[in-house]
């Protein structure tokens, strides 16, 4: 039921949403989350980095878990790697449920998970060169909400 | 040979993304890079997995013919 | 830049993201919530009821008040009025942001609005006839989360 | 003439989801209406609006020529 899948190449999210609504048109609700290279902050590109043994485990790890805390009649979780330029899809996260609520609370654990506990390592390209980025404060607090 | 990999900014600092490593105990391994190198793999940011398992402690570990050992800086996804 | 809009026929929600989308490839985070006719329970249609002069008024509205409570590059609100079926779309929801965070929370507001405080009045049919939906106490404490 | 108009499961209860009412206070309307139904439309949960204007209060509303009066059970959409 879950979905977990690392996609080398680049992916159309409308066409993904597309298909996970054909597959879930009895759930009451569906949330999609689409997250995408911005277009703005003189960023020329972006690049993910993925660990071939840990990436995708770990998101099935994740997909199980979030299955696991709510009822849900559908979740996938997409996430690229590779080399990324501004309006480029960087992750995809789809959650059906019975539910609205359940369905919003576990697009939205997934994506906090995915930024700051999944395997991925993320470079910037501006006019001075590539930089690595660190995670930021905001990623752990987003993601300590979920400890109760 | 045994293989370190080095993920993100610290393939940066290795100059290289996979470095071949002589067998052994991973303090051993380690203590045979450069200094500069080893300080920063050492840095408390930083996990290890042993073919793709985490480790806690590297304590004892020891690296077989075919292992992997890589080196985790703090991730950054999504 | 918000864009309300009341629906008497059918509409795919699916090309609704993509043309979103489409006109949002800027922004860091999309988040969209589809509300749909359940394949269960025995319903067997559904009738959505609006009131001319106030249920569009009251969804442009909502869409001001929510872009104003939170930083976004856009925002669609979409609502279904009349007889649908199961799997039908009745809701969309689509809100673009810089920030993730936003994104999901202001999605999450403008349905928790629509669900409780538009101007719709919803009956079912099942196999003992239509049957009127009153609005559920879950709604309001949904809807009381945001009177901060 | 002014116009009532019933949402909901007001239409149900009326037996029509609009009426034709001659113009006056609201009171007076509401006087002329079938009690059963009048009991309905003024319970605690009915909310009214003239010509699509919420009403707090409908003390001193007088319907005009051409007037709408809408009476608005608890909304459920989404």
């Amino acid at each position: 039921m879950a979905d977990a899948r690392l996609s080398l190449d680049a992916f159309d999210p409308a066409a993904e949403i597309a298909a996970f609504n054909a597959r879930h048109r009895s759930a009451g609700g569906i949330v999609t989350f689409v997250g995408q290279v911005r277009d703005s902050g003189g960023v020329e590109a972006l690049e993910l980095q993925h660990y071939e043994p840990m990436t995708l485990p770990g998101m099935e790890e994740l997909a199980r878990i979030t299955q696991a805390r709510w009822p849900l009649e559908g979740l996938l979780i997409l996430h690229r790697s590779g080399v990324m330029y501004p309006g480029d899809a960087i992750v995809l996260v789809c959650a059906a449920a019975r539910h609205r609520r359940d369905a919003f609370a576990a697009a939205d654990f997934a994506m906090d998970h995915l930024k700051s506990e999944s395997w991925f390592w993320k470079r910037e390209k501006t006019a001075t060169g590539w930089r690595w980025i660190e995670p930021r404060p905001e990623d752990h607090e987003d993601i300590s909400r979920w400890r109760a | 040979m045994a293989k370190l990999v080095f993920m993100g900014r610290l393939e940066d600092v290795a100059g290289t993304a996979e470095m071949s490593v002589s067998p052994g105990p991973v303090e051993q391994v380690l203590a045979s890079l450069d200094p500069a190198l080893a300080v920063q793999l050492l840095g408390e940011k930083v996990r290890m997995a042993h073919n793709g398992r985490l480790l806690t402690d590297v304590g004892g570990v020891v690296l077989a013919n075919g292992d992997e050992l890589a080196f985790l800086p703090p991730v950054s996804g999504g």
